[in-house]
C-alpha cells in the first residue's frame, strides 16, 4: 500500500538518507529505527507529505501522495513529537474537536470512551494544561484511535508513557495491523508488539 | 477584645457561617440609608438654582465615585493581607471585592455622563477628574481579566494580589498627573456652583446614599466570597456536609 | 469531497475557535479593552481640546481598530503552530483552505465585529457627531473584515519565523494603508459634505479582492511555515 | 416639599432623562450584581451535588 | 553572594538577551519599523494639516512610542519560560532578581534606547521645532526605561496565562499613563514657554521608584508562575 | 543529605501523595518511579524549590531549602521536562550562557568538550532548531555535566534518547554518585545503572 521509491532527504546542506526505498503493505508494521540525529521524524514527515523529499516519490496504494491530496490524508493519521492538544479545553473537547476538524466528527460518547480506553477515564473534563507529560501524550492517543484510518504514521509516540501505558498501545497497534491497516513507527524503546509482518528499517546517519 | 480569636476566623470554614450572619445585617442597614438618602434626596433637597433637578444626579454619582476609589483600598489591602499571611480567605475577599468596585466605577462614568451632557453639553470631557475615574476602571477590568485567566486559584490569588499593590502605589501617581496635565491646558472651566444654604442637606444627602452603597457592598461582597469559598473549598469534608444541609 | 463536508469542515473550524475564544474569555475582552485603551491614550498624549479632539476623532479609532486587529493576530495560528494542531489541519481531509477560511471569519467574529460594535461609543468621547458615528460604523464594518483576511496573510507569513510577533506588524501594517485611508476617510468625505459613498464602495470593493485571494495566500504561506 | 405633582416629579424639571437614567442604572446595577452573585452561589451547589454524587458513585 | 559575581550575573543576563536579539536581528527592527509606520499612519488617518500635525505630534509620538515598547514585552519572559530557561534562572545561584534587572536592561537597551534615537528623524516628518525635538528625546530619554520596568511586571504577571499577549496590555496600558503625561506633556509645556523643567524632573522620579519597586514585584510575579 | 520531611502535595484539588518522607545521602542515587500523573514532576519540583509543598520541608544538609536559597540553588542541576535550549542560539553558545546565568560560568573550551562527549561533535555551531529531539536533549545533558554540582534532580532525563546515549548517560550518573553527589532520577524506561545504593521510591496517584 505504502512505497517509498529512492527518497533522498536532505536538511541543511547534509543529506540524511538517498535510495531509500521500501514497501509497507495492508496488515504489515514498519519500524524506523537509528540513532539521534538521523532522520526518522524527516522520513515519517516526507511519508505523510509535510516535507517534500529531495529525490524521489512517496506512493500510497500506487499513487504518488502529491497526486492523492485529500484524498491521501483521510485515510491517514500522524503523531509528531508534538502531541497538537490544546491546553484550554479538556480532554474530551480535545477529541471531539480535533476529529472535526480533521474531517471526521465523532459522536461525543465515542470521545469519551476512547479517552478511557487511553486511561483518562474522570479525567476527560479536567482542562489539558493540568495533565502530566504522559496524560497529555495519552489525549493525542485517543484521538489517533477514533481517526478510523488506514495508515498510522507515529513517531516515538510512547514518550512520556509509563510501562502500562506502553503495553496498551503496542496491543492498540496490533489490532490496528490485525485489522489491515498500516503502521509505520519509530521508537527508541523496545515495543512488545505481537504482530507478525514486522519490518526493521534502520536509518543511519 | 481579646477574648475573641479573630485569627479563627480567617478560616474559610468558619468564616462562612459568621458572613451568613452579617449578610442580612448590612443589607437591612442598606435598605434603611438607602431609603431616608432617596428621600432626602428627592424630597428634601431643593432645586438647584443653576442645574435644575438634574444635579439631583449627585446623589448617586458622588457616592458611587466614592465607593469605587475606597473599594479599591480596600481590596489592595486584602489582597496584601494575603500575599503576607498566605491565608486563603484574604484573597478570597479580594476577588469578591473587585467586580463591585468595577461597577461602583462604571456608575461614576455613567452617572458622571448622563450628568455632564445637560451641564457641558457634551458626554465626556477629558478633565482630570474623569480620566483619573476612567483609569480606575481600567485597572479594575485588568484585575478582573487577570484572575479570570488563570485557572489555579492559589496562582490567581497571588498574582492579582501583586498587581492590586502595584496599582495602588500608581493611583496617587496617577491621579496627580492627571490633574497636573488637565490644569496646564485649561483652568477651572467647569465649577459647580451651589448656594451655600443648600450645602448642608445635600453633604447630609451625600453621606447616606454612600453610607447605604458602603453597606450595599459588604453585603454583596460577602455574599460573593461565600460563593467563591464553595467553589473553591468544595472538596473538603466540611463543604460536603454543608451541602446536605441544603438538599 | 463533497459540499457539505466543506461546509462541516469550515463550521468545525469556525466553532472550534469560538470554543477556545469562550475558555478564554479573557482574550476576546483584552482586543476590546485595547481598543479603549489606547483611543483613551491619545487624549492623554495630545490633550483635552474637544475641537482638535472631534477632528482627529476618525484617524484615532481607526487606528486603533487597525492595532487592536493587528495585536490579536498573533493568536491566529501561532498557538495552532506550537503544539502541532496546525500540522493536523494540514494533514485533514478537509482542505486546508477551508479550515482557514474558517478561522478567519472566527477572528473576525471576534475581533472586528466586536471592535465596529463598541467604537460608537468610544466616538462619544470624542464629541464627534452622530451622523459622523454611523458612517464611521459602517466603514469599520465593511472595513475590519479586510483588515483580519489581509492579517492572516501575514500572521502566516511569520509563523515560526523568529521574532514573528513584531515581524507580523512590519509585513501587515503597509497593507492595512488603504483600508485605514478609505476607512477613515468615509468619516471625513461625510463631514466635508463630499458624501461618504465612495470611499465605502472602494473600501468594499477591497473585501471582494481580498476575500478572494487572501485565504489563498494565506494557505500557501501555512504550507511553507510548515516544511 | 418642592414637587407638586407626581408627573412634575417624574419630569424632573426637564432632565428625566438624565436624572432618572442615572439612578436607574444604578438600581438595575445592583440589582443584577445580586441576582448574579446568587446564581453564582447556586451554580456552584448543583457542581458541587453533581460532584458528590459522581464521587459517591465512583469510589474515591 | 559576592558582589562582584552579582555584577557577572547581571552582565551575563544582558549579554545573553543582546545576543539573542543579534540573531533574531529583525526583532529589534521591527519594534523600530513598528514605531515609523505607526506614527506614520496618523498623517494618513488624519489628513495633512502642518499646523495640526505639528500640535499632536508629541502626543502621537509618546503613544507610539508606548505601543512600540509594550508589543515588544511579550518578547521579554515568554520565550524563556515555555522552553524552561526561566525556570532554571529560579534555580541559579544568581539571585533572580538580579537577572530579572539584567533582562529589563537589555530590553530598554533593544527597545527603549533606539526609540528614543529615532525619535527625532520622526519629528520632524511632524515639522516639529529643534527645540521641541530636543526635549522630546529627553523626555524619552527617562521615560522608556520606565516604560520597560512597568512592562515588566505586566509581562510576568501574564505568563502562561490564557491570552497572556494582549492581557499585558490590558494590565500595563493605565500603569503608563503618567509616564504619558509627563513625557508628551513636557514638549507642550516648553512650546508654551512654562519650561519642561518640571515633567522632566517628575520623570525621573518615576525612575527611581520604578526602578526601585519594579524588578521586586517582576521576580515575585515571575515565582508565582513558575509554580 | 537530601531529606523529605512529610510532604504533602496538592495540585488542583488532588492529593497526590502525604507523608511523604525519605532520605538520600552522598553516594547515593534515588529512582522515582510511578505511573503517569502519579506526581513525579511535581515532587522533583518541590525538591528543588519551584513548588511549595501543601505541607512539610525539603531539608538538604539538616536545613531547610527555603531558609538555604541561593546556597541550595548554587549546589543544584534541574533537568525538567522542558530542555531549556535555545534554538537561535548554537549548541556550544547555549551551554555558555545558560552556565552563566546559573552563576557558575565556564570557559568555550570546556563547554565544546562536554558536548563533544555528548555525543554532538561537529554539531556545536549549529543553531539547536535544527538539531533532533534527541540532539536537543543532549545539549541539556551537556550543560548538567558542567555544572558541577552536587545534586542532580532529572526528570525523565533518556525522553528522546537513542540507546547509546541512555547508556552513556546511565554512566554519567554513576560517576557523579560515586564522586558523592547525589542523583534523584525519574524515568519511565530501565536506566542501566551500576551503582550500587540505589534507592526506589514509587508513587502510586
Ligand atoms: C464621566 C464623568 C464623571 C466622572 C468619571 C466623575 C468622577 C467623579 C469622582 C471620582 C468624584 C469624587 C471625587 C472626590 O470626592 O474628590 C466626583 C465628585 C463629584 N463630581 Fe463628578 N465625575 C463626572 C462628571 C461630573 C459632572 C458632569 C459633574 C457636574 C456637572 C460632576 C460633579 C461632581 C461633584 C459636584 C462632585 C463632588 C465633589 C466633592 O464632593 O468634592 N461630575 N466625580
Ligand atoms: N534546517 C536544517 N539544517 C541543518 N540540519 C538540519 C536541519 N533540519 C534538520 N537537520 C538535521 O537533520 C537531522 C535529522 O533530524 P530528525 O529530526 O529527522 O532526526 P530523528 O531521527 O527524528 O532524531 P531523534 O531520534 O533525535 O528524534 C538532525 O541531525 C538535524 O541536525
Ligand atoms: N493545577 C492542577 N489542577 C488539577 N490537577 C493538576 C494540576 N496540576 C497537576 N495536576 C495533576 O497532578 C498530577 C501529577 O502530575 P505530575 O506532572 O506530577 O505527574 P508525573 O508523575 O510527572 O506524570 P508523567 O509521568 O506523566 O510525567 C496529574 O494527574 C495532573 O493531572
Ligand atoms: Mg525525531
Ligand atoms: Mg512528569
Amino acid at each position: 500500500m505504502l512505497e517509498a521509491d529512492n527518497l533522498e532527504c536532505v536538511r541543511g546542506d547534509r543529506s540524511l538518507f538517498r535510495d531509500l526505498s521500501f514497501r509497507v503493505d495492508g496488515g504489515q508494521c514498519l519500524l524506523v529505527s537509528g540513532l539521534n540525529g538521523s532522520g526518522k521524524t524527516s522520513l515519517l514527515r516526507i511519508l505523510c507529505g509535510l516535507l517534500a523529499p529531495m529525490h524521489g516519490t512517496v506512493r500510497w496504494r500506487g499513487q504518488p501522495i502529491r497526486a492523492l491530496g485529500d484524498a491521501y490524508r483521510s485515510e491517514l493519521s500522524y503523531l509528531g513529537h508534538l502531541s497538537a492538544v490544546k491546553e484550554e479545553l479538556s480532554a474530551a473537547e480535545n477529541v471531539e474537536v480535533a476529529s472535526a476538524l480533521a474531517g471526521r466528527s465523532v459522536p461525543a460518547q465515542a470521545a469519551r470512551s476512547a479517552l478511557a480506553e487511553a486511561g483518562l477515564r474522570r479525567r476527560e473534563d479536567l482542562p489539558v494544561r493540568v495533565l502530566s507529560q504522559g496524560q497529555k501524550r495519552r489525549v493525542a492517543l485517543a484521538r489517533l484511535l477514533l481517526g478510523g484510518s488506514t495508515l498510522w504514521l507515529l513517531d516515538e509516540p510512547v514518550t512520556a508513557l509509563d510501562a502500562d501505558a506502553v503495553k496498551w498501545l503496542a496491543g492498540e497497534i496490533d489490532r490496528h495491523v490485525a485489522r489491515g491497516g498500516v503502521a509505520v513507527l519509530t521508537s527508541h524503546q523496545d515495543l512488545p508488539l505481537a504482530t507478525a509482518p514486522l519490518q526493521t528499517l534502520r536509518l543511519r546517519a | 477584645m481579646s477574648g475573641i480569636n479573630w485569627f479563627r476566623f480567617s478560616s474559610p470554614q468558619s468564616f462562612y457561617p459568621l458572613a451568613a450572619k452579617m449578610i442580612p445585617w448590612f443589607s437591612a442597614l442598606a435598605v434603611v440609608f438607602g431609603v431616608i438618602g432617596l428621600y432626602i434626596s428627592f424630597f428634601v433637597a431643593p432645586t438647584d438654582a443653576q442645574q435644575g433637578e438634574a444635579y439631583r444626579i449627585i446623589f448617586v454619582h458622588v457616592p458611587a465615585s466614592w465607593m469605587s476609589m475606597f473599594l479599591y483600598l480596600v481590596m489592595a489591602f486584602w489582597a496584601a493581607v494575603g500575599m503576607a499571611m498566605n491565608t486563603r480567605l484574604a484573597g478570597m475577599m479580594a476577588s469578591a471585592i473587585a467586580p463591585t468596585g468595577a461597577m461602583f466605577a462604571f456608575l461614576s462614568l455613567w452617572t458622571g455622563s448622563l450628568w455632564g451632557k445637560p451641564m457641558w453639553g457634551t458626554w465626556w470631557v477629558w478633565d482630570a477628574r474623569l480620566t483619573s475615574e476612567l483609569i480606575l476602571f481600567f485597572l479594575y477590568l485588568g484585575f478582573i481579566a487577570l484572575q479570570s485567566a488563570i485557572d489555579d486559584p492559589r496562582r490567581a490569588d497571588r498574582a492579582g494580589a501583586l498587581l492590586a499593590i502595584v496599582g495602588v502605589i500608581n493611583i496617587p501617581i496617577i491621579y496627580f498627573s492627571v490633574q497636573w496635565w488637565n490644569t496646564l491646558h485649561q483652568g477651572a472651566s467647569v465649577s459647580l456652583t451651589r448656594a451655600p444654604s443648600m450645602a448642608k442637606t445635600m453633604l447630609l444627602g451625600m453621606l447616606l446614599m454612600a453610607l447605604a452603597f458602603w453597606m450595599y457592598s459588604i453585603a454583596v461582597s460577602l455574599s460573593r466570597a461565600r460563593a467563591i469559598i464553595l467553589e473553591r473549598e468544595r472538596h473538603t469534608v466540611w463543604v460536603e456536609e454543608l451541602s446536605e444541609l441544603n438538599q | 469531497m463533497s459540499e457539505a463536508s466543506l461546509w462541516n469542515g469550515f463550521s468545525a473550524a469556525v466553532r472550534r475557535d469560538l470554543l477556545l475564544a469562550m475558555r478564554r474569555k479573557s482574550d476576546v475582552l483584552t482586543t476590546l479593552f485595547f481598543f479603549v485603551i489606547v483611543t483613551s491614550l491619545f487624549p492623554l498624549g495630545i490633550g483635552p481640546e474637544t475641537d482638535m479632539l472631534r477632528r482627529i476623532a476618525p484617524g484615532v479609532l481607526w487606528v486603533s481598530a487597525l492595532l487592536a486587529t493587528m495585536l490579536s493576530l498573533n493568536r491566529l495560528f501561532a498557538a495552532d503552530y506550537v503544539d502541532g494542531t496546525l500540522e493536523q489541519m494540514a494533514l485533514s481531509a478537509v482542505p486546508l483552505g477551508v479550515l482557514v477560511a474558517g478561522k478567519v471569519a472566527a477572528h473576525w467574529l471576534l475581533a472586528g465585529l466586536p471592535l465596529t460594535l463598541l467604537a460608537p461609543v468610544l466616538g462619544l468621547q470624542f464629541d464627534m457627531a452622530p451622523r459622523s458615528l454611523a458612517v464611521m460604523v459602517a466603514s469599520l464594518a465593511i472595513g475590519t473584515p479586510v483588515l483580519s483576511l489581509i492579517g492572516a496573510i501575514g500572521a502566516a507569513l511569520t509563523l515560526g519565523v523568529r521574532g514573528g510577533g513584531v515581524l507580523v506588524s512590519l509585513l501587515v501594517l503597509p497593507l492595512y494603508v488603504p483600508a485605514l485611508i478609505f476607512g477613515a476617510g468615509a468619516v471625513e468625505a461625510d463631514v466635508s459634505g463630499l458624501g461618504s459613498g465612495a470611499h465605502l464602495s472602494l473600501l468594499a470593493a477591497m473585501l471582494a479582492v481580498a476575500g478572494f485571494f487572501a485565504p489563498w495566500a494565506t494557505t500557501a504561506a501555512l504550507r511553507i511555515a510548515l516544511e | 416639599m418642592s414637587w407638586n405633582s407626581a408627573t412634575e416629579f417624574f419630569a424632573m424639571g426637564g432632565y428625566a432623562f438624565y436624572v432618572w437614567g442615572s439612578f436607574g442604572i444604578a438600581a438595575i446595577l445592583m440589582a443584577g450584581e445580586m441576582l448574579l452573585v446568587r446564581a453564582r452561589r447556586r451554580a456552584a451547589f448543583l457542581e458541587l451535588g453533581r460532584e458528590i454524587v459522581a464521587r459517591r458513585a465512583g469510589g474515591r
